[in-house]
């Protein structure tokens, strides 16, 4: 069902799904940025259109209300352990189709790698619904077109946003919390974007034992500093950590979590007896663009990507994975022209 | 109390003997499943509190599992106050281990480096029972000094049936063993058909690295070489993505893998 | 031609009585350090129409236009209006120039309008101090720095506002990463540590530099939204007794910092030696005359601190004695 | 459109990595503080034109035009060649800007142009010096000041340099008005005396502030022609130990001082710690580390001292230490 | 005789001159100025014409050539005492005409009052000759004319400079050293200066007792400094301290000896146990101002200052004593149409 | 080795005997040529390496003149450690002293504080030796306190023949004499015809100026009174300058006053 409702009435259903859904949209926290009387934009939630922030890119994605930063797996008390429950209601999610598209890809590492699915991860996905924010333009940055990931069709609802209206279309009959409100149907197509503002040369087919000791890496040795938020503000970055911890005033009680990792943080390698791997940023910045845009390919078909452009928008030292990508096909076309 | 679809739920697992190879190198031979269970694959063994720790199955018996851990870390170093009789929690087995079928038959030559040792003692303990299932078998075994030795008691009596090279890196004057690392003793091997020959390769990464390239100069295959990878195996089942080398997960694909493949792969 | 001239009223104008007789250099004040291009341009043609060609930064921010002919100053004075009015300066009289030049232009680091370290906008708070200090012919130098770098050398000051950052710690965001007790280390006072795979800020440690906040890949670590500082007193530069201003308040606001240099006008004003010369005493030497107590009850008047406010308890100043020694 | 970048160069080329990404600001330098209207209008042209109208005064004495695209920073640098002109700023190529950030703007105080306290030009000394060390991308922070007062605040700098008045007494001048004395008590150290009439100066006590000169009615007091200075080393601002330079040479000459700041860079670079970010290191914590005899030995090398010299026999520098006192 | 040569003719009679005078005349003395790198303007003996410094008014007068700023009158010896000699060379002094009208108020003081001559200045005095410098312009804060002290005829020569020729008129045949060289016989007048910069409103007659009470003193008790300089610079001061010394070396010997003084600074009035008058620097301002147009002229029949100016010029205050003559004027005539 | 027509040169004088009053006030009794000597002029007096000191004469012998001293300087202490028999230096006498021609035939009040008293004790022994000279004489003289009292011995003796009023400005409970300033006593005093009265008033500045307010009020006319003032006479001879008030010399002119003049002065 697709209608056109006012900024009011769409604020009423609203706050008939809050009783039901714990809502998450992008939300302006004031002067929580990194600089001083800096704001950061991310998922929070929400109980009116007014607090979301749809003129700015988020800084981090929106995997953070599914995939907790800090997620404990099991209590233990003294010499049991018992699993954390879920009781949690149901989560709506308003997002864009490069977000959209990003869960698919934390479905594939957490639902479809191995034979395993990942069980705390799936009993909240199994809760989850989504809200396609309509795209009309894109943000600085953005790469989505080039990465194919500008569309999402596998919304809930679908939304745009034209002033003081508010156009959704329904695909799930369930979240129609809007049916006796005042609206008009509508025809419509959810906002995507059709252009970025640059293209990106992705590589149909890397070379990796090629790639992986080109020079290109070289200069990020020095430039990176290894903050880790390229991957803490990437939509499908799945990384963890495990941890056991016993509490401060109980040494008996205790907790086994997970926490987001990054595999540009020193350490993310390392191995019982001090060893590690990739000791270099520019190898671990190959790492990760070779997982985006090749060996995730290799291994599920398709990249993982989505083109949002937030670890260029994050990184502190202007270091743009879009251009690493760039580098990549460059050099795999310099290595065809050298093998012909 | 427990999920059975949770994949991260370990079981409790008694310790039943311990087997102290040096000051820090033990073996704990613990109460578990054994149904399944391949010498390559690990575990992820885990003390409430401290912590989770990947572990390579060092032996397996009708109903135990040994584990041979060096107390390296947090997790390992409470480990160690624990003795038989207390429970640890366990989860696996994990991986793919190494596929005995494939070397039946063959000349089969182990190298390993130091607590490598441990993934392939399935692999030895095989050959030691069943020595006529390969045309040849031969273990070259490194270690750092002649105190650094692991399983001695085992070497001396797989020595009785099978060819084993133990050599140490260093050690002081007076010391009657074979001195220097593995890779000076691959050359010596003579075999008459490279083909028929199976090479498994287990330890630090640089040794791994040379002692292949030894297998190389001898014209041995890729093909024919195996190798077994120690990274940072942390969910064990695909997900915390830590161990990945290129579009392969240790824990899922590995740690054993042959070299053809493993070339094209890095960290 | 100028004959007689009462010098004092020349230097309360922001004229400098300079080396050679009947000339004059102009002192501009930038409270706050921030200027537009249209008052940069005044500046420049005054230098040309006025000067001779020569303008030189001072010491605190500001500009002093070389080489003008005592008799233009009136031409001068209006000519500056306009940065005085850009720059709202207070003023009795348009056109005169300025009211006073004892209370130095408050000084302030480039601060948050741009400097990642700074913890907030020096310029504004400046302009608030300057607003509610200035004109006034008693020597007060104010500085605001954005962070414990300094780079205005706020020590020195009789009044040294240093911003700080109240870290507020999320734990659920944070990833134990490790940068913040890193950076912490490194750059600064080694406050944070790991406990558990979580941090630990040690209160009594930390000076709020924000590197945590900073360095922080999570937005676990953010600032407290009210504003703190830290209020150093007394430092000073000079022939006798150079020395860094002490730390007496942490974590105190704005309100009190004004209300406090505020005071401390109508201290001065009591205690100034009377033979000081132009009534120009460093602060300092005043207060190591009444005693430090007497000057705290004096600068407390009416000064509500914030709850979170800590007070060194007891203040002593150092740096080499030049005076007295032998 | 910029995507990637080396901030490293970009700070390099003295354009600052603000808390907006992908804009910047462009800090001007101004060795030793004079400027000219020409310089002074260009500023104001690139702030219009290429800024977002705001400029900021530097802590050094250098202008900072805030709000600049980064994609304009071509432009600017071709924009600002006339400064670097006018200022004679040591530069590689043309139409690029600056060289390099590290060793920053050599401040100095409005000195002996016009100022009556000040014992020389502190801006020619400080042009000299800039002339001789940048660019440079080691951190050095050196400030000239042209008496004991020290506006510029020197003793917060890795090298403060002091003028320094090398009294001479004409007795056959003197009337013994006294007003020298009264100055040096009043003003400075009371290092004179009355003795049988005539005047006694402690030359242990003396710093060679001028006020003897300043206030001889009679030119009885009168300068050494030749110039001497002061030499305070390794003060500092910053997070964890701000402290006061010490005086290391009473009575030392410039050329002197140009080589033991040349001396310095070598020293710096070969025991900079290999940890330090972007190779920034206050020289003082180096000199901590190394000792300070290891600094002394460097810093010598060629150094001819004038012999009226005076070293100061054993450093030891003090300050609040916020870093590991608990 | 009057006669017109070129420098260095003029320079060969002046090497003449030396073998019998100290020849004095204003002189730089380089970077001895108050302010660093500023020099300073006063009588020195000179050997050519260019090192006499003609474009710029002199910081001190010439009256330091006749009267020392120190001078011993006795040495003492354990119990005796001993007048000292003077066996020095006569002295040529060149100077203006403002100035050498100064020399006749010295004159009057040290020769004129009271009813004994001052032994030590008589001495010296008998063996000066003048040279006085044609002054063509005015400098700043002269204001000779107003004081009638822009001409003086009472030289032994007078000078005049025209570029590089000389103009000499030689009245004292005595110190004519040219006679031999070459010279050409002109006839012109010593230049002297007809206008000054302002003029200066100078009381023909005084109401001492009105004047001394006067409001108009009061601004200087802020504004002075008592620092002296205006008597030290001026050419018609003549006051002095007697100081009684033993040297370091020898406390049984010593000397007395006369230095100038000034009734500007602190502790001229002092008296034995500690009383002063004049404290105010207001009062010590009307006390010289006084002296320099009223009392001076009261007891001796014409005004003791000359109008040079140099204590405008050197007043650090800015000072300036030639408007508080304006001031005393202007006072008088106010109280004179008061008294109407 | 001295030119006799320089001033400055000074004699030698012997210290006949010394007088003290109190502990810092003393009278020195010096061998002088007292040729033309009046009371009210002073001797420059000094002490080699110390400096000299304007001391004005406080009696005159024939061959000898008094100088009383206080010790409040550089030279006057020197001076104290002088004693009979050491030499002084003098030049001298300076000024017009008192013209006691003037008061003769007239009642002539003296008003003296404190050591001013010393250059009026000679028109006080003239006055003692002749008292006929006369219409009336009456000398009030005041000081800080009974202990500061000079020339008692002196004024116990010139009481014999002489109206003589001391009195202290302050004194301990119990003391008897006349206790306040000398102004107190100013108005009490009666004379017939003012015209025929002649007051002089020598003291500290502000005693000298409310003792001739006094007088004025007693409507004695300002011709008729003399004051002495007490000026840095520092070369004695109208050169050195410090002595000037308007345009007199203290040292030339004074420092014996008229009060019609000398109300027209001022420092």
């Amino acid at each position: 069902m697709k209608l056109k409702l006012k900024v009011d009435d769409f604020d009423s259903g609203l706050k008939r799904l809050k009783k039901d859904y714990r809502i998450f949209a992008p939300k302006r926290f004031e002067k929580m940025g990194t600089y001083s009387d800096t704001d950061v934009i991310r998922y929070g939630e929400i109980s009116s259109f007014e607090e979301m922030v749809l003129d700015e890119k988020s800084d981090f994605s929106p995997k953070e209300t599914m995939l907790p930063i800090n997620q404990v797996l099991f209590y233990f008390t003294e010499e049991e352990y018992r699993e954390t429950s879920e009781k949690k209601k149901p989560v709506l999610v308003f997002l864009r189709a490069c977000d959209l598209n990003g869960v698919k890809r934390v479905d594939q590492i957490y639902l479809n790698n191995g034979i395993e699915e990942d069980y705390y991860y799936n009993r909240v996905r199994n809760n989850v619904k989504f809200v396609l924010i309509g795209c009309p333009e894109t943000f600085r940055n953005c790469f989505c077109v080039s990465m194919d990931s500008n569309k999402a069709d596998n919304y809930d609802i679908g939304m745009n946003v034209r002033g003081k209206d508010i156009y959704l279309d329904i695909k799930d009959d369930g979240l129609n919390a809007w049916k006796d409100l005042d609206f008009e149907e509508v025809d419509f197509e959810v906002d995507y974007v059709k252009e970025n503002k640059f293209e990106v040369d992705v590589p149909e087919k890397v070379d990796f034992n090629y790639i992986k000791d080109h020079e290109m890496w070289d200069e990020y040795d020095s430039r990176c500093i290894a903050c880790g938020r390229c991957n803490f503000s990437c939509p499908t970055c799945t990384c963890f950590n495990m941890q056991d911890i016993f509490y401060r005033e109980n040494k008996n009680v205790g907790e086994r979590r997970r926490v987001w990792a990054s595999c540009q943080v020193e350490g993310y390698t390392s191995i019982a007896g001090g060893h590690s791997f990739r000791d270099k940023q520019g190898q671990r910045m190959r790492f990760k663009t070779m997982h985006k845009i090749h060996d995730f390919k290799e291994r599920f078909g398709y990249n993982m990507c989505t083109g949002c452009g937030r670890c260029d928008d994050q990184c502190p030292q202007y270091i743009s994975f879009s251009t690493s990508i760039d580098k990549v096909s460059k050099a795999m076309r310099e290595r065809e022209e050298e093998n012909v | 109390m427990c999920n059975c679809n949770n994949p991260y739920v370990p079981k409790q697992a008694e310790i039943l003997e311990i087997t102290k190879h040096t000051a820090n190198e033990w073996t704990f031979r613990t109460k578990v499943d054994t149904d399944g269970v391949k010498p390559g694959q690990f575990y992820e063994i885990s003390l409430p509190k401290f912590g989770e720790s990947p572990i390579s199955v060092s032996g397996i018996g009708d109903d135990y599992v040994d584990f041979t851990i060096r107390n390296v870390g947090k997790v390992t170093s409470e480990l160690f106050l624990y003795g038989p009789g207390d429970n640890l929690l366990v989860r696996g087995p994990y991986g793919n281990g190494f596929d005995i079928d494939k070397y039946i038959g063959r000349d089969l030559v182990v190298v390993a480096g130091g607590s490598a040792l441990a993934p392939v003692i399935g692999i030895i303990q095989y050959a030691y029972n069943n020595p006529e299932d390969f045309k040849s078998f031969k273990l070259i075994v490194g270690f750092k000094s002649p105190n650094d030795v692991l399983f001695a008691k085992d070497l001396k009596k797989w020595t009785e049936k099978l060819d084993i090279l133990v050599t140490v890196d260093g050690a002081e004057e007076g010391y009657t063993g074979n001195v220097g690392l593995v890779t000076k003793y691959i050359p010596e091997l003579k075999f008459d058909d490279m083909d028929g020959v199976s090479a498994v390769v287990v330890g630090p990464p640089m040794m791994m690295k040379f002692s292949v390239a030894e297998f190389q100069k001898l014209n041995l295959k890729d093909e024919n070489i195996w190798v077994s990878y120690e990274r940072r195996m942390n969910c064990g089942i695909g997900k915390c993505g830590h161990c990945k080398m290129d579009s392969s997960y240790v824990c899922l694909d590995g740690p054993v893998f042959n070299y053809e493949f493993a070339k094209k792969s890095a960290d | 031609m100028i004959r007689d001239l009462n010098t004092k009223k020349v230097i309360k104008n922001a004229f400098r009585i300079v080396k050679q007789k009947y000339m004059t250099s102009l002192r501009v004040r930038v409270p706050g350090g921030l200027i537009d291009p249209e008052s940069l341009m005044v500046v420049s043609k005054i230098a040309s129409e006025y000067g001779n060609g020569q303008i030189h930064m001072t010491t605190r921010q500001g500009f002093e236009i070389l080489g003008i002919d005592m008799e233009d100053m009136p031409a001068v004075n209006e000519m500056i209006q306009p940065v005085i009015d850009n720059l709202d300066v207070n003023q009795e009289r348009r056109r005169t120039g300025y009211d006073a030049a004892g209370t130095r232009n408050i000084a302030a680091c480039i601060g948050n309008k741009v400097c990642p370290k700074a913890q907030y906008n020096t310029t504004e708070f400046a302009k608030r101090i300057e607003k509610s200090i200035f004109p006034h012919d008693l020597h007060f130098k104010v500085a605001l720095t954005g962070c414990p770098n300094d780079c205005i050398k706020a020590r020195m000051h009789d009044f040294g506002i240093v911003g700080m950052c109240l870290p507020v710690y999320d734990m659920e965001r944070c990833v134990n990463c490790g940068a913040c007790v890193k950076k912490c280390r490194q750059m600064s006072v080694e406050a944070l540590s790991i406990e558990n795979n979580k941090i630990v800020r040690d209160e009594n440690k930390c000076i709020g530099c924000g590197e945590c906040v900073l360095n922080c890949p999570m937005s676990s670590w953010t600032r407290s939204p009210k504003k703190y500082y830290k209020l150093m007193i007394m430092g000073r530069t000079g022939k006798r007794n150079p020395r860094l201003a002490e730390d007496w308040f942490k974590w105190i606001d704005e309100d009190s910092i004004v209300k406090i240099i505020e005071n401390t006008y109508a201290y001065v004003d009591k205690y100034i030696s009377p033979t000081a010369p132009n009534r120009k005493e460093h602060i300092g030497y005043i207060v190591d005359r009444t005693g430090f107590e007497e000057y705290r009850k004096w600068a407390l008047e009416g000064v509500e601190l914030p709850l979170e406010c800590v007070e060194t308890p007891h203040m002593y100043w150092g740096g080499p004695k030049y005076h007295r020694y032998g």
